[in-house]
């Protein structure tokens, strides 16, 4: 139903509607093999900015040239709701990630609790920056949780993003770090030491909306529901994404 | 969906290119003033054109998003005259130009207070006028100076990434020239086809240098 | 009435301030001084170049500079053609385009405008239009300076020290053709030089600068026999130069009515012709004085003339030094300077009023320049 | 947690300084192989030195973190012995070296190209051997323009941030300049502090600009 | 024997190749020529700063360059003292520091290092030691270039036009200096010059070139006189030069006995003492011949002397230009030049064989320079 509808307005309109997503960098081999799919089936074009997902609400804030943001966490998405730009009725969370420990791949360390990192071995902890990056948020609220956060405070390097995070486990001079499961998947230079267990670990979401005051809105949040929705999701799924335990819904 | 890498490779000749060809009149000019004037505040004016050298990219981009945004001080001006800027080709030519402009004014200059002033001064007691002596004796005699600038600016232009990336955005085919789109594939691990455009890169500024060089080369009094 | 040149300026240098005032009509000026007496800084401030000069400069009843009224005109508005002592040529243009840099303003004066071609066959330069100036040797560096003043259609010429690296035939050319185009086109000139003769043929006034002065002001002819300036004047002393107009042509002499009344034998040159005017130099030093006139001499010249005065040649050497007798020379009493010795004198009993014969060579004798007479 | 601002400004200072000292020697001595000899693969060599300028930063600090890695083609598992470079201040000061080399040598080249031959080679017939004219006849000629590619590099070593981060890590205290602080400031939206740390930079820059200028100015001949 | 320079070498220039071979023992040697003849380029080879020269040079039994065995020394290894033409000052030392600009190599030359008091005195630059070169004048900047290489203690004196830019008197002084440096630290010089006086002062055999090759060579007083060459080397002609000792002196007059036996009078300068060795200049112009002693002329010195040849003195004047009349003086039989007329060589009835007095006046008479007998 909802491709005919989408088929109709290409139809009507002559070029079909541009929509533009404004995505986590890390959401990019995802979303890039979604997108032909997407296109087709709702008559759209889907253009694409990526960054770091703070860069991108700035942007949003700046320019108001995005119809949808698919942000990496919630605090950003929250942002741009503050300034009065997300359509709240179409704002999901629709995936989550897992924070794994890795450690170079050569290295014997064997980590199997949060406990492990305060040991004196592990003298630096690659995370991504812990007070701006989602990741590196993630990575603090478990230590925190599990206790041992201020112990190892001081032997945080902390990367720009992710990936720099997992470039500094790679190159061997830090001793773990504590990165996405998708992240390391990428890697061979990495092993995975440890995976954070979901309920040890902060609640990790993606949030994903479509944005107010512009021309498309409707297609917009069509495309929202479609990225959101079951043909999308194996997809995320294969890139290693989690679908998020409770089931789509409006955020609020 | 997926771009050739044609795409990223053409978008940056272009923006470098035109970055290159935006920053050099006034580039020039400001040279030539901190060349030939001695005013009070000339470190002043000096440390103001190296500004987006000396600040990480990223602070620039952040200030130049402020200053066009749609609500910002020049955000309705740009909106005014709808140049457009913002996540669009012109702001990465912005943002290049921005970043670009403290090596081309500083290079620029050197060149420039290389030039003999009596060969000015000659030129003068020939009838010229001051504008006609800046094109026919202090250019042509600049010009290594000048060319290596423009070197430079373009440069620059081409591996421009932390000021661009905030102020036109990262969108495949639109904005994303071959330095974002070196970053994007490395973020993402995909260390092969970043390695596809590094290549690419270095074939263009290889280019540019090449075909400089050739304008350098000039035959000079045989001496050792 | 207003001069044709009228300075009035000042100009602080290194080890002392250049101050000169000069008022004329002569419109063929001198400079002439020793190193470092600040001629070229003359001629640059009189060319604009100098900012710090101060004063007051006009040119042709057109004010250049009064700092007075703050009025400075630029170098581009005053229409000199400068020469300076270094040659200075664009490094980036070639031979040609060094000549041609003065076209637009040459091309705004026709009347003024130079063959190209002639200049460039004059200044012997006519294989080398295509040449980068880098490699070029000093005399040529310094014709194409001076070539490109000549093609730029000036006002008024200021050449420093134009022919210093020319040897002596190349040096005649050129000063010949100089002189013809300061006659033919009427372009004032100052030319700056440490050569007595160039000053001589180029100049009806000279201004002798020492140590950012003028030490003396006049006529070559007077200026340059003074005691306290012939040494720095010439290796060679004091030149007379008699006017006339050749009478008589041989193959190898040339026979010249002076306008002083006798008649001279001097060697040919190819230029002049019957009825030319021309000037001759002949050396104070090379005249021979003779009680009676001699006979058996190879020398051709032999006039009688009058002592006028008598006086000391040297202000250095006092009683015993080398004395200067200036004679009157036919009807028009031009006085012509022989320098002899004391002993001479005593030998001879020279004294004012009292007879004697001048004698020298043929040889002696140098054209300095011609002047066809229209 | 938070350091005091001027934790990071001396880094900074310490950073840019080294990093300025330890560039401008290999810097000079490749501007003059440059300059003055004429051989093939010239633009190659050109390119390959411009490549951090024409890449984006970050490219280059993943690279230089490769090769730094532990068992990378430099890493201390190859060479035998620990040089300590990641996420060190000698890591900033390596990244930084690399992202200024361009400019320094760019520069260098057009002051050391301008500079007369026959003055170097009068030198010689003084006796003065080649070395000896470098020091005391070329490198007092092209004074302006080598002040004025130390000033560009380090006018980039405080901005860098690109490769830095990669490299030195982002350690509070320990590898973070200004340049990394001010981007952590605005990145967390601590607007405030960054234009603090804003002011901070623009304060060295402007220090290291004027006593350059002072340096640069002399007299000249006094023509119009 | 191994020659004290010994050249042989080739270097292609624009129009023309300079090709050059002189093998020569003596040391004071000159190079004249006309304008882009190949004068400075050959300086330059000789200095080791035209890597394109080809062909041998040796120096003092040491080879400097020789392009068959590959052998070709650098600059700073040929211990020359080199004045280019057109200074090239280091502007980034003032004078003082140009100055001391080779004092390493001095340094490692005790006995031929010249005080700097005593260069910046001769010089005259005793008060600019520490002014920056570039706002010299013309002839200050030269007067650098010369003290720069006398103060880099040279084996070998390269001087390109070292005085073209002073006027007469400081010419004279620093030319009488250059020489007695010349010859009191046997420094080997090379000049070139366009003035025939300086070539014939410094120089004991003078190369001509011409278009990059030499078109005469040997000594200046033979060479300077050929007719084809005359007219290049100077404006005024040839000059006899005639060397004696001081025999007397007299306030304002000097009495040489010369080596060809006469006895001279001529002005006096302070630098000559009783004894020392002189050398005169008197001009072939000016010199005037007699059938008999002449009586009541100013002329004070009137030398009885053989004719010995009488040839045309210009090649282009022909069977009735002025004839060049070489006579021989006292028992020496010194040669010297008189040109005179066609007209007085008839009226007198000159010929090989017979015998003339030669008049000339003490003034017509210049101490070239003065050699101090130790
Ligand atoms: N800009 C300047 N500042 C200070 N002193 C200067 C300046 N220009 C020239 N001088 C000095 O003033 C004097 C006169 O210089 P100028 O070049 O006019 O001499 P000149 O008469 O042309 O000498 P020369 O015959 O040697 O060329 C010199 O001593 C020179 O050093
Ligand atoms: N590097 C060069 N390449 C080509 N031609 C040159 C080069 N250097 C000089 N020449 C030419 O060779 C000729 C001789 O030059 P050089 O400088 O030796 O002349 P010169 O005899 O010193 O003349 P001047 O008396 O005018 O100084 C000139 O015509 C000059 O243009
Ligand atoms: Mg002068
Ligand atoms: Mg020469």
């Amino acid at each position: 139903a909802l491709a005919t509808v989408a088929g109709a307005v290409a139809a009507d309109a002559g070029p079909a509607p541009e929509i533009m997503v404004y995505a986590a960098a890390s959401l990019r081999d995802a979303l890039q093999d979604l997108a032909p799919r997407c296109e087709q089936a709702l008559g759209v074009r889907l253009m694409f900015n990526f960054g770091a997902s703070s860069d991108l609400a700035r942007q949003i804030e700046a320019g108001n040239k995005a119809d949808v943001f698919f942000s990496a966490d919630e605090g950003f998405m929250d942002r741009v709701a503050k300034a009065g730009l997300v359509d709240t009725a179409s704002r999901l969370s629709p995936l989550s990630n897992r924070l794994v420990v890795v450690v170079p791949a050569d290295s014997d360390l064997r980590i199997r609790t949060a406990e492990d990192l305060a040991a004196p071995v592990i003298r630096h902890l690659s995370l991504a920056n812990p007070e701006a990056v989602p990741a590196g948020r993630y990575a603090r609220a478990w230590l925190e949780r599990a206790g041992v956060w201020d112990r190892v405070r001081d032997r945080v390097v902390p990367g720009v993003d992710v990936r720099a995070a997992l470039a500094a486990v790679e190159s061997g001079a830090l001793e773990a770090g504590i990165v996405y499961g998708t992240d390391a998947a990428i890697s061979r230079r990495v092993r995975v030491a440890l995976e954070v267990r979901a309920e040890d670990g902060p609640r990790i979401s993606y949030a994903l909306a479509a944005l107010r005051s512009r021309p498309w809105l409707p297609v917009a949040r069509r495309v929202v529901e479609w990225l959101a929705g079951p043909l999308a999701a194996p997809i995320f799924e294969r890139r290693g994404f989690l679908r998020t335990s409770d089931p789509p819904e409006p955020y609020r | 969906m997926i771009p050739a890498p044609v795409v990223p490779l053409l978008l940056s000749l272009k923006v470098a290119a035109l970055t290159t060809a935006a920053i050099l009149p006034p580039g020039i000019l400001l040279a030539l003033l901190l060349a030939r004037l001695e005013f009070r505040g000339k470190s002043l004016v000096e440390t103001a054109v190296s500004l987006p050298l000396i600040l990480p990219p990223t602070a620039v981009g952040y200030l130049l998003l402020r200053l066009l945004a749609r609500n910002g001080p020049l955000g309705s001006v740009t909106l005014g005259f709808d140049l457009d800027l913002l996540f669009t080709w012109k702001g990465a030519v912005l943002a290049s130009a921005f970043m670009s402009l403290p090596l081309v004014v500083r290079t620029a200059r050197v060149a420039l207070e290389e030039v003999d002033p009596r060969l000015e001064a000659i030129g003068r007691t020939l009838g010229m006028p001051p504008m006609r002596i800046f094109f026919e004796v202090t250019l042509p005699l600049a010009r290594r100076g000048l060319l290596a600038a423009a070197v430079l600016g373009f440069g620059r232009a081409l591996g421009e990434f932390g000021a661009t990336v905030i102020v036109a955005g990262n969108i495949p085919g639109r904005t994303q020239t071959l330095a974002l789109a070196i970053f994007n594939d490395l973020q993402v691990g995909r260390d092969r086809e970043a390695m596809l455009l590094v290549a690419m890169t270095v074939l263009l500024a290889f280019g540019a240098i090449w075909s400089v060089e050739g304008l350098l080369r000039r035959r000079k009094r045989g001496v050792q | 009435m207003t001069a044709l040149l009228d300075l009035d300026l000042t100009l602080p240098l290194d080890r002392f301030t250049l101050s000169v005032r000069w008022r004329t009509e002569e419109p063929a000026l001198g400079i002439f001084g020793p190193s470092g007496a600040g001629k070229s800084s003359l001629l640059e401030s009189i060319a604009g170049l100098r900012k710090n000069t101060s004063g007051r400069i006009a040119f042709a009843g057109r004010p250049w500079l009064d700092s007075g009224r703050g009025l400075r005109l630029p170098p581009e508005k005053r229409g000199v053609g400068y020469v300076p002592q270094d040659a200075l040529l664009f490094p980036h243009l070639d031979v040609m385009g060094n000549l041609l840099a003065g076209r637009r303003r040459a091309a705004r004066r026709p009347a003024r405008r130079m063959s190209i071609e002639r200049v460039l066959k004059v200044l012997e330069l006519a294989e080398m239009g295509g040449r980068p100036v880098e490699t070029l040797s000093g005399g040529e560096r310094q014709r194409v300076a001076l070539g490109r003043a000549l093609c730029s259609a000036p006002d008024l010429l200021l050449l420093d020290e134009p022919l210093a690296g020319l040897d002596a035939a190349l040096r005649r050319r050129v000063l010949t053709y100089v002189l013809r185009i300061q006659v033919e086109f009427a372009i004032p000139t100052i030319c700056v030089s440490h050569d007595a003769a160039e000053i001589r043929t180029l100049c009806r006034e000279v201004a002798v600068l020492v140590r950012g002065g003028i030490a003396a002001l006049g006529r070559p002819d007077e200026i340059l026999i003074r005691p306290d300036i012939l040494p720095v004047a010439s290796e060679e002393g004091y030149e007379n130069v008699l006017r006339g107009r050749v009478a008589l042509r041989e193959p190898s002499l040339l026979y010249l009515d002076l306008e002083a009344g006798p008649r001279l034998a001097v060697p040919a040159e190819d230029e002049a012709r019957t009825g030319d005017e021309v000037a001759v130099a002949v050396r104070a030093d090379d005249l021979i004085l003779a009680a009676r006139r001699p006979e058996g001499l190879s020398a051709q010249n032999i006039l009688p003339a009058t002592i006028v005065e008598i006086r000391a040649a040297s202000a250095a050497a006092g009683a015993d030094g080398p004395v200067q007798v200036i004679a009157a020379l036919g009807v028009l009493r031009t006085p012509i300077v022989a320098t002899v010795t004391q002993r001479a004198r005593q030998q001879l009993d020279l004294k004012p009023g009292g007879q004697v014969h001048l004698i020298f060579k043929t040889q002696a004798c140098r054209l300095l320049a011609t002047r066809r007479t229209r």
